[in-house]
């Protein structure tokens, strides 16, 4: 509550103070003259992606504001432009209009969602701006102008197939939003239980907004599955795990779940989470220094209650590749940024990762993690994966 | 009756003004923005469709972008080849979208109106219900690309060369003007007059021995076909298909913007389109979560105080010949 | 016997939602799109009360009153102004609906909320296991949906009611104040929805969309059970809950939510007064 | 009991029905209001009970000024209504239907005084029944007794005698006569079937396009005013 509120001061403060008064603010001597590099951040504010947009709004803003303190980069300052994609493609494609043609931004960072940064991908390269996208997806993105701090099928399948294998049972059944990212997931998991000698037993698709599960519970009781491994995104996904844990299901089957991060515990209660096992690049209960260092970082600006999640480490990871390419490149030239800031390495809140200048993907550090009395745990740490290219 | 009669001249002459307006804009403004509003006289296009049949005939459907939706596939379907035989012909893209748009609003128009027909709460629902199992279906289909939908659609090319934003606009502009004559000289014809009784008592109408189911399912069709033309007009400039644009949240968006324009005055439903969209394109950003607030309450407010929206007396134009008194 | 609780489990949910929409349908003939806001309300009750460290019955308690008063307001500011043009009511319910799911996420958050389950653990019934809190929904819906019918048919408050939902020109001419009559039902329609709200809270995700998911298969219940009738909803729950839960034993729940819409709309199509009415004449 | 000044109300997009009515029936009175169809008849009954709102004019119940009125405030000041048509509640038994009659008004006890069932004993016959299966003539008997039930000052009747059998016709004549001469209840009918009018109640106004044409006509032996009947009724 109180992060939240605070980032909303500090918006207004954004919207009424302009972006001159906090670029002078943040270093009130240095560089008046200088011109500052606007960076769009464009994410869900609202229409039901709002939890992942402001998190990875804050991750963004957390890296640029920091490089604002630390004096910008060669004394030119930051400026973000916030956008609201709506959780709409349509939308989204508009902001994207509206930063590139009209504020003129030298990059953008968001969106969410596959349906919105598909949507945006011809105005982007139209536009010739760097997109950073920060979220999983099911990959195959393939373009000059999209970097991709993703974890893609490579990144969470594989391994989680193998430990599944190893260490929950050996069938599984697949539940999955009637979205592409769920679909590509289960297709990525069946082509790995074949090499693996794991067994689908059953595959289903929910729609938006379903509010009872019973009969899916129902089948997969009676497939005698021993893992069921969900892909459904957002709130339904919380309604399918209170209503699995109330069947007292849990005793005989584990849950594995893709895409499960600490914004799903806070509508989970303690018991209804434990024991789901989920692949994660980062989670708030890592003990690193540098996890320690970005939840300091994000307690410091956003407030102590302000959630620490995979999305708010991706998204700041990634805005700071950006900035060492501004730094390479010295100044914020679209194209020379966008060659500038591939093949480098950056500590992230989780380890060391890669942005490869092939596919501008990402090579990221792979954990498996389980709930565990409220908490995210880290059970087997994975080491950084490097994905197949993409483009090819 | 001297009173009406200055009214109608004040709406002559502001529809005027309008249309010079929108003649200025495209020499006065910049290509972003230019773009931008090219884009909304689509979305306006669209409400002038839905102002027809909901502000002309009073038929409330909350499954508009079901046409709109199939108008943007169908282009996006055709030009990207995915059907044989259809080359990647624009035009032909065109006339495709707006025919698929066409039978599926006549199909709908059939199941809804035909026999007793369904009609009012109950045609709303339906519709509703339409719409949501045309974007649950569409999201399931691998061919037209599943949730995220369609991309890269061709944008408008002449002599092999994207039409610049100027030519564009103008381009979209003379749409939305002869959209505009259209549904206007729909609306003052004696059609229009009939539809307009249907709106009050339908049955009366019935009994004086109009077959309104007929007169309605006409009404419909037009619109499902404009809503066809918009969808088609607007994958060319936004370059993607997705199933957000034929599901229920763009069907109630428009229903807001007609509202809020003025549902019977079909000028009045486009700028209601323009400028409600604007007003999100500039307040969203600044006003965050408390816009969607605000359009809540401009809209209810419109609804229960100002039934004619916010520029339906603004546009009013004079009653055709044929009904003045004199 | 499990097929049959899990229909049963669907049922009472939808049931639940559903009767609050037929009281203020029936007796105002306002399509209240904002029904599944009221749910939001109650559920929101629920995680306010519970989060403050009281428990969760008296949250449940409470619920009503809180939809109740939200309802009262939604009356007396929009409905009662417009009541009388029957599609702007649609329009502008809608409008409101926007508003409270907007005002949670301003109070809320729009993250979505925990609110633990407060019968955790299973019960054997019939000789299958099941969940102790759907059992408890299940009885719930059962027993509300059988008082308000006994009350409905019953007591002389259910017959002035009735005597609005079936004329209310001539019950208003006979004496009943409709006026006051309106009040009391939107009231009660959304203290229901309050209840119902707060009472699913356990068991499914407390977010700000959380209403929305019930908007259309509880308007579809309506319309198949015919939309003056007050039984006639019982079978549209019936139908909807029942085909939804057949179906989705051996297809997709994706594909069943198509099917089940569908078969709705040509039920509609075809029975425009509901499917009980045409039986009768 | 009743003094109408100067009314007029019509329909929206019918224009005016009323212009300028007046009409007064003194407490005690039964009065009938004789006119061709579409003379206003009906529109007047359900401007004084409320149903339909007067644009001017005023109507006045026993001293008060009525005319802002909801029609259940009007009900609850002692005006009942026997509509056209009956509209009854079919679906509900007919004891339901005299019950609506007494709790829709404050104050009265839900229970149909013994002396209303005894006046019309083939409802306290047929209490358990749905009303909607009751014949035209009890349906219509149903209607006088549910607005009686109210226990109002000032009965309107639209067209009782309307699709009823000449017999029953005189039998519910007979009762309204009854209950005036008893209970000094006023009564306001609006009919075309001489039956019901002549012999049983004590004067008629005749309405004629929108307004009162001629009122405190005697009703006895208007079957052979030949004027009148011609000129009002086209007979």
């Amino acid at each position: 509550m109180t992060g939240r509120k605070q980032n909303l001061t500090r918006r207004r403060f954004f919207e009424l103070g302009g972006a001159t008064a906090v670029a002078s603010l943040a270093a009130p001597v240095v560089a008046q003259q200088a011109e500052p590099i606007r960076i769009g951040v464009l994410q869900p504010f609202t229409g039901g992606l709002e939890a992942l947009g402001q998190q990875g709004a804050n991750g963004a803003e957390l890296a640029f504001l920091d490089a604002n303190d630390a004096g910008g980069v060669d004394g030119r300052m930051f400026e973000l432009i916030r956008a609201d994609t709506a959780t709409d493609p349509k939308t989204a494609v508009e902001r994207a209009n509206d930063l590139i043609r009209r504020q003129k931004v030298a990059a953008i960072i968001g969106p969410v969602t596959s349906a919105n940064r598909d949507a945006m991908r011809p105005t982007i390269e139209r536009g010739k701006t760097p997109l950073l996208y920060a979220t999983d997806y099911e990959g195959g993105v393939c373009s000059r102008y999209i970097s991709c701090y993703s974890a893609l099928p490579d990144h969470w399948v594989v391994p989680i197939v193998a430990h599944a294998v190893k260490n929950l049972g050996d069938s599984f059944y697949l539940v999955g939003s009637d979205y592409v990212w769920p679909r590509e997931m289960n297709a990525a998991f069946i082509a790995e239980c074949d090499k693996t000698g794991g067994k689908v037993v059953g595959e289903e698709y929910t729609p938006w907004g379903a509010k009872d599960y019973t009969a899916t519970l129902r089948k997969i009781r009676d497939s005698g599955a021993k893992t069921v491994v969900i892909s459904i995104a957002g709130a339904d996904a919380i309604t399918f795990v209170k209503q699995f844990a109330a069947t007292g299901m849990k005793k005989t089957t584990q849950v594995v779940f893709f895409g499960f991060s600490e914004n799903y515990l806070a509508g989970l209660s303690d018991e209804e989470s434990e024991g789901i096992i989920a692949p994660t690049n980062f989670t708030s209960s890592l003990t690193s220094p540098e996890a320690e260092h970005l939840k300091e970082r994000v307690r410091a600006r956003f407030g102590a209650d302000a959630i620490v999640s995979n999305t708010v480490d991706a998204h700041w990871s990634l805005a700071r590749m950006y900035i060492e390419g501004v730094r390479r490149a010295g100044g914020d030239d679209r194209e020379a940024v966008t060659d500038a800031m591939v093949d480098q390495t950056l500590m992230s809140g989780n380890g060391e990762v890669y942005l490869r200048p092939g596919d501008r993907h990402v090579d990221l550090n792979v954990l498996i993690a389980q709930a565990q009395g409220g908490r995210l745990e880290v059970i087997e740490e994975l080491g950084r994966i490097a994905a197949t290219d993409q483009c090819t | 009756m001297i009173g009406a009669k200055r009214e109608g001249r004040t709406g002559l002459i502001a529809t005027g003004l309008c249309w010079i307006i929108l003649c200025g804009v495209g020499v006065l403004v910049d290509d972003w923005l230019l773009a931008q509003v090219a884009i909304y006289l689509c979305y306006g296009i669209f409400a002038m469709g839905l102002s027809l049949i909901w502000g002309q005939a009073g038929i409330l459907s909350f499954g508009q972008a079901i046409f709109f939706g199939a108008g943007a596939y169908g282009f996006a379907v055709a030009t990207l080849d995915m059907l044989p035989g259809t080359g990647t012909g624009i035009l032909t893209g065109l006339v495709f979208a707006v025919g698929l748009a066409t039978v599926l609003a006549w199909a709908l128009a059939w199941l809804t109106f035909a026999g007793r027909g369904l009609s009012g709460a109950h045609f709303a629902i339906v519709t509703l219900c339409a719409a949501a199992v045309v974007e649950i279906a569409v999201t399931r289909s691998g061919f037209l690309g599943g949730y995220n939908g369609l991309f890269g659609v061709a944008p408008f090319t002449w002599g092999g060369e994207m039409i610049a934003e100027r030519p564009m606009y103008y381009i979209m502009l003379g749409v939305a003007f002869a959209v505009f004559l259209g549904v206007t000289a729909i609306v003052r014809s004696p059609y229009g007059t009939v539809l307009e009784a249907i709106r009050d008592d339908e049955n009366r109408v019935a009994h004086l021995g109009y077959e309104t189911r007929r007169l309605k399912t006409v009404a419909f069709v037009i619109a499902g076909a404009l809503s066809g033309l918009s969808g088609a007009l607007f994958a060319a400039q936004f370059g993607f298909v997705s199933p957000s644009l034929l599901g229920f949240a763009l069907s109630t968006q428009v229903l807001i913007w007609v509202a809020v324009g003025g549902r019977a005055v079909p000028l009045a439903a486009m700028v209601g389109a323009l400028v409600v969209s604007g007003a999100e394109n500039t307040l969203s950003n600044t006003l965050g979560d408390l816009w969607l607030l605000v359009i809540g309450v401009i809209f209810v407010v419109v609804v229960i105080a100002a039934k004619n929206g916010l520029f339906g007396t603004l546009f009013r134009l004079p009653p055709p010949k044929r009904l003045r008194k004199t | 016997m499990e097929l049959f609780l899990d229909t049963l489990n669907y049922f009472s949910l939808l049931m639940l939602v559903v009767l609050g929409l037929v009281v203020i349908f029936g007796l105002m003939n306002v399509i209240n799109m904002a029904h599944g806001e009221f749910l939001l309300v109650g559920a929101y009750t629920v995680v306010g009360i519970t989060g403050a460290g009281y428990s969760f019955w008296l949250a449940l308690a409470l619920a009503p009153v809180a939809g109740a008063v939200v309802g009262l307001l939604v009356e007396a500011l929009v409905v009662r102004r417009i009541y009388h043009r029957f599609l702007d009511t649609i329009l502008a319910t809608w409008g409101v609906s926007l508003i409270l799911k907007q005002g949670v996420i301003l109070v809320f958050g729009p993250t979505a909320q925990s609110v633990a389950n407060p019968l955790p653990g299973v019960m054997n019934v019939f000789g299958v296991d099941y969940p102790r809190m759907r059992l408890l929904i299940m009885a719930v819906a059962i027993l509300l949906t059988l008082v308000l019918y006994i009350a409905m048919f019953r007591s002389n408050l259910g017959l002035r009611l009735r005597a609005v939902i079936a004329n209310r020109d001539m019950a208003s001419a006979l004496g009943l104040n409709t006026r006051r009559m309106d009040m009391a039902s939107f009231g009660l329609g959304a203290a229901l929805a309050g209840f119902a709200g707060a009472i699913i809270s356990p068991v499914m995700s407390v977010d700000p969309q959380m209403g929305a998911g019930f908007l259309i298969p509880s308007f579809l219940s309506i319309l198949i059970g015919g939309v003056n009738s007050l039984i006639g909803p019982l079978f549209g729950v019936a139908a909807i809950s029942g085909s939804s839960n057949l179906i989705a034993g051996w297809l997709s729940q994706a594909d069943t939510q198509i099917i089940v819409f569908l078969m709705a709309m040509v039920v509609i199509r075809f029975f425009p007064e509901g499917i009980l009415k045409r039986r009768q004449k | 009991m009743l003094e109408i000044r100067q009314l007029a109300a019509g329909y929206p997009g019918g224009g005016r029905v009323l212009d300028g009515l007046d009409l007064s029936v003194p407490e005690g009175a039964f009065v009938a209001v004789l006119g061709r169809n579409g003379m206003g008849k009906t529109t007047l009954m359900r401007a004084i009970c409320g149903l339909l709102r007067a644009s001017e004019g005023t109507i006045g119940l026993g001293g008060e000024d009525i005319t802002g009125l909801a029609s259940y405030a009007r009900a609850q000041r002692g005006i009942g209504y026997v509509p056209q048509g009956r509209e009854i509640f079919g679906d509900f038994t007919v004891a339901e239907n005299l019950t609506i009659g007494r709790i829709a008004k404050p104050g009265l006890s839900p229970a149909v005084p013994r002396h209303l069932l005894e006046l019309f004993p083939i409802l306290a016959e047929r209490s358990r029944q749905r009303a909607g299966s009751l014949s035209g003539g009890q349906q219509q008997q149903l209607a006088i007794a549910r607005a009686l039930a109210g226990e109002p000052r000032l009965l309107l009747l639209d067209e009782p005698a309307e699709g009823i059998q000449p017999s029953i016709v005189q039998e519910i004549a007979q009762k309204l006569r009854e209950i005036v001469d008893t209970t000094g209840l006023t009564v306001l009918m609006a009919e075309q079937n001489l039956a019901m009018v002549d012999g049983w109640a004590d004067s008629l106004a005749f309405v004629d396009h929108g307004a009162i044409a001629e009122s405190g006509v005697a009703a006895a032996g208007i079957r052979q005013d030949q004027s009148r009947l011609s000129k009002y009724l086209s007979i």
